[in-house]
Order: C-alpha cells, then structure tokens, then sequence
C-alpha cells in the first residue's frame, strides 16, 4: 500500500479544490497549512475571523509584527488587497454566507454531514467553541480535514456523531490520509481513494457505508510535503 | 476642552469595583490591553463578571482573579487550560464556583454589537439545534431554525490600540480592532491604553474607534511579554 | 409685550443648555440652528445620521464639497476631531444611547413627554419618517424647538397628542417663541416666559395646564439674531 | 487573475430583470449611484422591488420608474414629493397601486445590516407602542418594549465610491458610505460606481468596504446632476 498522505499532503489536495476568486476560511491546524498549496497563480481570498480579509503568508523571521495575528495567532502578512475589519464584522461576514468555504479540522463527520470538531469532552478540560461553530453553520461550504482514522485506530466516518455537533448536516466533502469522500444525499461517496487501498480496507476503517463514485480516481499528492 | 486622558492604569481603573462586569478586547496578543489586565488583577476588585475571549488570555496576563477566585462569572469563547492539568478557571468551572457562558465566537462578538446598539435580541442560526444552543428560544425563518441570542453590555470595556488623542477617537493597526470596536460602545466606560498619544486630533480617516464610545485614554508604550 | 423669540433665538435659547463633551444630535429645520450658538469655548460633538461624528460649520461659499453632507443634506465641514461613519453606525450609536441630547422640531407635545413630529398628515403626501423616531426613542434626552402655536393660532402643548406619535414619553424640555417648558412627571413646567407675557396669557395659548417653577425666570436671548 | 471591473453601466446592469429587488445607496447626493439609478430607469425592468432610503432621489434620477408603474414595492423612509401637487409615487401609493414599507431610518439601516451579516431578524424598542409599529410583534425585555423586524436582503444593490481597485476593493470620501456599507453585503451582487479605478490594489488603511462584498465596478468619473 502506498504511504498515507502526510498533514501537508492532505493540506495540498484541499487546496487544489480551490478556485479562482473564492473567499475561504481556513481552521486552525491542518486546514491552515492549505493556503501554501493553492495552484499557482490562482487568485484566493484567505479570511480570519479575527477580522483579517486577504491573509497573505507567515511573516518572515525577524519580521513579525505582534500586531497582525490571524485566528491561529499566527504572526501572518496581508496579501495584496487585502484590509483588516473587527471581529464583529468578520463574523458578519461568515454568518451572512460571503465565505465560499471553510476547510475545518473534525473529530468526527456523520453520513448526514453532521461535524462535531469542537467538544472532543476531554476530563477536566473546559469548553473552547471559538469560531468553529459560526464557520460550520455560517460557510456556504464546509470541507473538512482529518485523519480517518483516530489514534487508537477508530472510525471518524459515522452513521452518527457521538460528540456534541458543532452544526447538524454541514460537510459537503471530506479529506482524509487515505481519500476524498464527498457527502451526498446517498451517504458518503469515495471520490477517491489511496493507491494500493482496496475498497475493503478502506471501508474497514470507515463506519458508516460506503459509496464510490462511477469516476472513482486515485488518491495523488506530490511527494516530500 | 474635552481631554478624555488618565494619567495611570490605576487612575484608569479606580472605580472598578466588586460586583463589576469588564469587557476584554484581544486576540491572540493583537489589542490585548495586557497592561489594564495586570491593573485589574492588581485592583482587588472580586465577584467579577468577564467577558472575553479567551480566559487562557486573560489568565496570562491577571492569574490573581482566578486564584483568588474573583471570577464569578465568565462569557467566553474558550475557557480551556493549555496543558493536561487543570488551570485555576477549569476547576473552578468544575466545582460549581465559576459560571461559564461559553459562546460561538460570532454569536459572542454580535452579542456585544447588539449591547452597544440598542438591540436587545436578535435571532441566528448558530448553535440552532445542537447541544450549545440547546434551551435557548427557536423560532424558524425561511426554513431555518435559529436561536435567540441577547445582548451582553459590561460597565467597563478594556482594550489596546495604536494611537489616540483627546477625544478618545483610537486608531488600531493591524489586527488590533477586533473585538474592541464593539466593545467600547457596549459598556457605560470604554478605556483604551495606547501606545502613542497624538497632541493633535487624529485625521478623520484615521479614526477606527469614534471618541464617542471612549470614556478614558492611557498611554501605555509597551505591553510587556503578553501570555497567553 | 416682548417680542417672541425667532427661530434663531430659540435656537440659541436651546443652544446655551448644550454642556462640555456631550454628544448632539440636531434636527432638520430649526434644531439644526443651535449649532452656531454653543456658548464659545464649549466643545460640543454634534452626530449626524447619516454618519458624520462632529459636524462642523457649513461649508463656505464655493467651497461644498458635495460628498459631505449631514443629515439635512447641508453642505457641511467635519469638526476638529470628527470623522465619517456610515448609516447603519449611526443609527447603532443613537438607538445605543450614545446621544446625549437630542433637539428636534415638534408638531406636538403632550403633558407625559408624548411627540408627535413625523407625520402631520397631509393631504394626498406621502409619508416621511426618516431619522426622527429613531432620535427620539434612542437619545437620553429629547428636548423639542417649535413655534408655542400652529399657524392659525392653535395649541402644541396638548394633554394629548392628536396626529401619530414619533414616541411615547421621550420628551423632556420644550423651547418656544415664548416659554421653556419642562415635561416633569407633574406635567408642564415652565422654566422661562417671554417678558411681558402673564401666566394667563400663556396657559390661553397652551391646551395643557401649566405649572411654573418656583424659580421662573424671564425668557431672553441676544437681539439681532 | 480577479478583475471585477465591467465596461458600462450597461453591462453593470445587464441582468436587472423584471421582478427584481434592488438597493440604492445615496443620502443628500453623497454616495448617490446617479448613473446607475438613471441606468435602472434606461433598462426597462418592471415590478421591481426597491430599498432606498428616500423616494423623492430615486424619482430624481430614475423618474420612468415611476411614470411608467415599474416599481409595485418600495421600502423606504421617505415618500413625500417636494411639492404640493402630488408625485407619481403618492398617487400609486394613494391608490393602491404601490406598497411601501415606512420605515424609521435606524430600523430601514438595521434590517439592512441584518441582511448582509446572517441575522434573520431582531428586537427594536424603536416604533415600539406608536402607529408605525402596530402589527408588529412586541416583546419587553428589561421592562422596554420592543417589535420584531426582520433582515433586509436584495438581488442588487447600488451605490457609488471614490475609488476602487480590481479586488472590489473601495473606498468612500466623505459621508459617501450612508447606506452602501450595509448593503452591499446584503446583495446578491453589489455594483459600484466609482470616480476613480486604482491600478493597484487600494491600501488596507483606504478600504471602506472590502471587495469581498462587491460583485461589480464600473468606472463613472461624473455623477451629473443630482436631483433631489
């Protein structure tokens, strides 16, 4: 079987789905790592619920300026043509449906599209929603990037969401280390799968029932991410 | 001639008081007014109600309100320690002794847009038929069921910008404005620490924060290491 | 009998009770008068709703420019200090109690604080609500500039208004050509009346009964305006 | 590469069909779309909704809308001819022919702002008890009553700026923004005209209105005369 896709290998075939002219928000975690991998010369508009509008790359050593974080708290650049509102504002703007998509991290998403990434119950931790929820009910699309498979080797692919939901029946489509998994009407439908993975093993690792698109493709990003 | 100045962080803070409710303004270190947080804590002031972000924040600058326990109520977005042992405020939480209202981000920062314009309640879908909105108010629009969400108003707001002058107009740089803007006309005294003072009034296009919604200017030239 | 007040008198009347640092909105018409007649050396902020925070005088001849107008669509400068905001901030920081005071035309007042200033009902026009409902339930304190009489001699100062209410209770102070009247919970007290006008004469043209203040003083403001 | 600058006003209304909703920004002149308005009155689209603040603008720039009955809805908070002789507007109103929702400013701006920011609707103590507020559904919260309003939202909307750039970036002079800030989010395509297109993009500190929410440029250096 060929490798799993690495964090930055997922991040690369997220970003390829990004198109021309999208305003995208992107979550904390893997799902940052995309605006690296976007194609080149296509034109994206990088939002951060902080309020930046035109995230441009990570400022360089030496560089930052602790005044211009994005979500993540990352000490980032402004791209060209990009401004900063508040917070208010940013939310105003995801809530009214301008975000074309969010690429989110999970725990886990439901054959429903239901998403819970926010409360993992973690003993004697506290609570943290952040934006996650607003993105999830507010994105005209939610992607989500994960790993299929949790440490101890469990399903995140469910009939249904054990954790508490952040928004009920949201992801539209799914990365994982090992395919592309869009959710539709019918369920989940691989779209496509890694290379040397048998349907069967991938359903193995996948509770919920898996479908396969008639256009079923491999699975590919560049080496060395 | 309206001079909306302080002369200190204490003087900023004189008439906080037990029982008062303080708006924080910050995000990820960018408008953190670390500064008025050390000020805070250093106040003495108990039976607190917070509204903030992020209490990981404001512990890092103020640990005192949460081990001397002046917290009594926090609405927050995010109320989790970063490492595995617990943090004064998650045990708190856990014993019953620190009421968390833990909101959506946006749902968080339109509460308090709505507390500084005279909304009263407004209706979102956030949080609309998941456990975080459950016992809340649902009506549908258009097909869409959202939740009732009330404004939040504070009798202090405390946040960090760039640049102010007498008139308490504030100019933020980079991510500085974030929830500050919404913030300072949601509580009866809005104070800002800036870094710099302008002896001449800012130019109107300068101006992100009008000197209507600022009670009192402090200057503050550094913020010293911001923990969060 | 003294002469009654004109407009600009009133408007100065009205203008001397503006304090240090408060916040202002003027009506269109007569209100907006009261700007030239701040007591010199007394910064007050004058809002407008369409957006401008502190107003300035109007613009000189030959130099309007015609993207900056207040809510009257006059001409105007920004004040030291001011900037520009849009409309729907406007309306955020008056209905959010940001105004100090309000002073607005009146068509009528009734003795519990009732104005009636929008709608005079005209035949066959249209209606025209604008900013002034807005004004008079979002400001801490309205206070209302109009002529004591209608045209054909009628009463202002009702026991209850008779055309449609702008709001309920908001109205504090009234400036006339004849009087100052405060709306107390013991209804009309008048604070000031024009030298030379008895009490009597005063309650003929005034529908409402009328209280004096056990300070009454003689109504008076600079000739010449 | 994105550009979302259209050659005409024209081009910038092509698909401004009958049984449209448009939104007109504009106050006193400033931020009044004129050409567009007069490119509006030019299309021919008929049983058109529109959300503008004052009739007597609209009917100055586009007066065919009127002449011609192509409007069946206006929200607005003015509708008052200038003269004593009633307008076309008054009478379609007068006689049944034109709706239109009156609406308290503050409320005509929120609902907008509303639209644009995913708030279905939300409590107001504005109208609250008065004749303009009868109907509505009432509710007091801390003893204040108040009526609910719901969000404003449009096909288009139309406005003017100073500047813009090829993100839709623009920038507003003046008290050019009034209602255009909210609306722009609050429509399916936002167009605006400009007096000036930057070749580069605009700096962060100059953007009023981020491109994310305007759908179409269109360069019209003159407004003529406005007529009011």
């Amino acid at each position: 079987m060929v490798e799993p896709l690495s964090r930055n290998q997922i991040a690369w075939r997220a970003a390829q789905d990004l198109e021309e002219g999208m305003v995208v928000n992107l979550g904390i975690g893997m799902p940052v790592l995309a605006s690296s991998y976007a194609p080149a010369g296509r034109e994206v508009i990088y939002q951060s619920e902080n309020g930046i509008v035109g995230v441009g790359p990570e400022a360089e050593a030496g560089h930052a300026d602790p005044d211009l974080v994005d979500a993540g708290s990352r000490n980032v650049t402004l791209a060209s043509g990009g401004t900063v509102i508040d917070s208010a504002g940013a939310f105003a703007m995801i809530r009214g449906g301008h975000i074309d998509v969010t690429l989110l991290g999970g725990f886990e998403v439901a054959a429903n599209g239901d998403l819970a990434n926010w409360d993992a119950q973690v003993p004697n931790k506290g609570q943290l929603v952040g934006g996650a929820m607003d993105l999830a009910f507010g994105a005209k699309a939610v992607r989500v990037m994960m790993q299929h498979n949790t440490k101890s080797g469990g399903p995140r692919l469910l009939k249904k969401c054990s954790l508490p939901l952040t928004a009920p029946g949201c992801v539209t489509r799914i990365y994982t280390d090992l395919a592309v998994v869009d959710v539709t009407a019918q369920g989940f439908v691989v779209q496509e799968i890694l290379g040397g993975l048998s349907k069967d093993e991938l359903q193995a690792k996948t509770e919920a029932a898996l479908k396969y698109s008639n256009d079923l493709k491999t699975l590919e990003a560049p080496s060395g991410l | 001639m309206i001079d909306k100045r302080v002369d200190s962080i204490e003087a900023a803070l004189i008439d906080v008081r037990d029982g008062a409710s303080v708006m924080i303004s910050g995000f990820g270190g960018a408008g953190t007014p670390a500064n008025l947080m050390r000020g805070l804590d250093a106040c003495g002031a108990k039976d607190l109600t917070v509204i903030v972000n992020s209490l990981r924040f404001l512990e890092g600058q103020a640990p005192g309100l949460f081990a001397e326990k002046r917290v009594k109520k926090a609405v927050c977005t995010a109320a989790r320690g970063r490492g595995k042992t617990p943090s004064d405020y998650e045990l708190q939480w856990q014993a019953g002794e620190l009421d968390i209202d833990m909101c959506p981000q946006g749902t968080f920062a339109e509460r308090i847009r709505a507390g500084g314009a005279g909304i009263p309640a407004f209706f979102t879908p956030t949080a609309a038929g998941v456990e975080l909105g459950e016992g809340k108010e649902l009506r549908e629009f258009d097909g869409r069921p959202c939740v009732l969400e009330t404004a939040l108003r504070a009798d202090f707001a405390i946040m960090r910008g760039a640049e102010a002058d007498r008139f308490g107009n504030v100019r933020f740089r980079g991510s500085q404005a974030n929830f500050g803007m919404a913030m300072a006309p949601a509580a009866d005294i809005a104070i800002v620490e800036v870094q710099a003072f302008s002896e001449t009034p800012l130019a109107p296009e300068d101006i992100d924060l009008p000197g209507v919604y600022v009670q009192r200017i402090v200057l503050a030239p550094d913020t010293g290491e911001i923990r969060g």
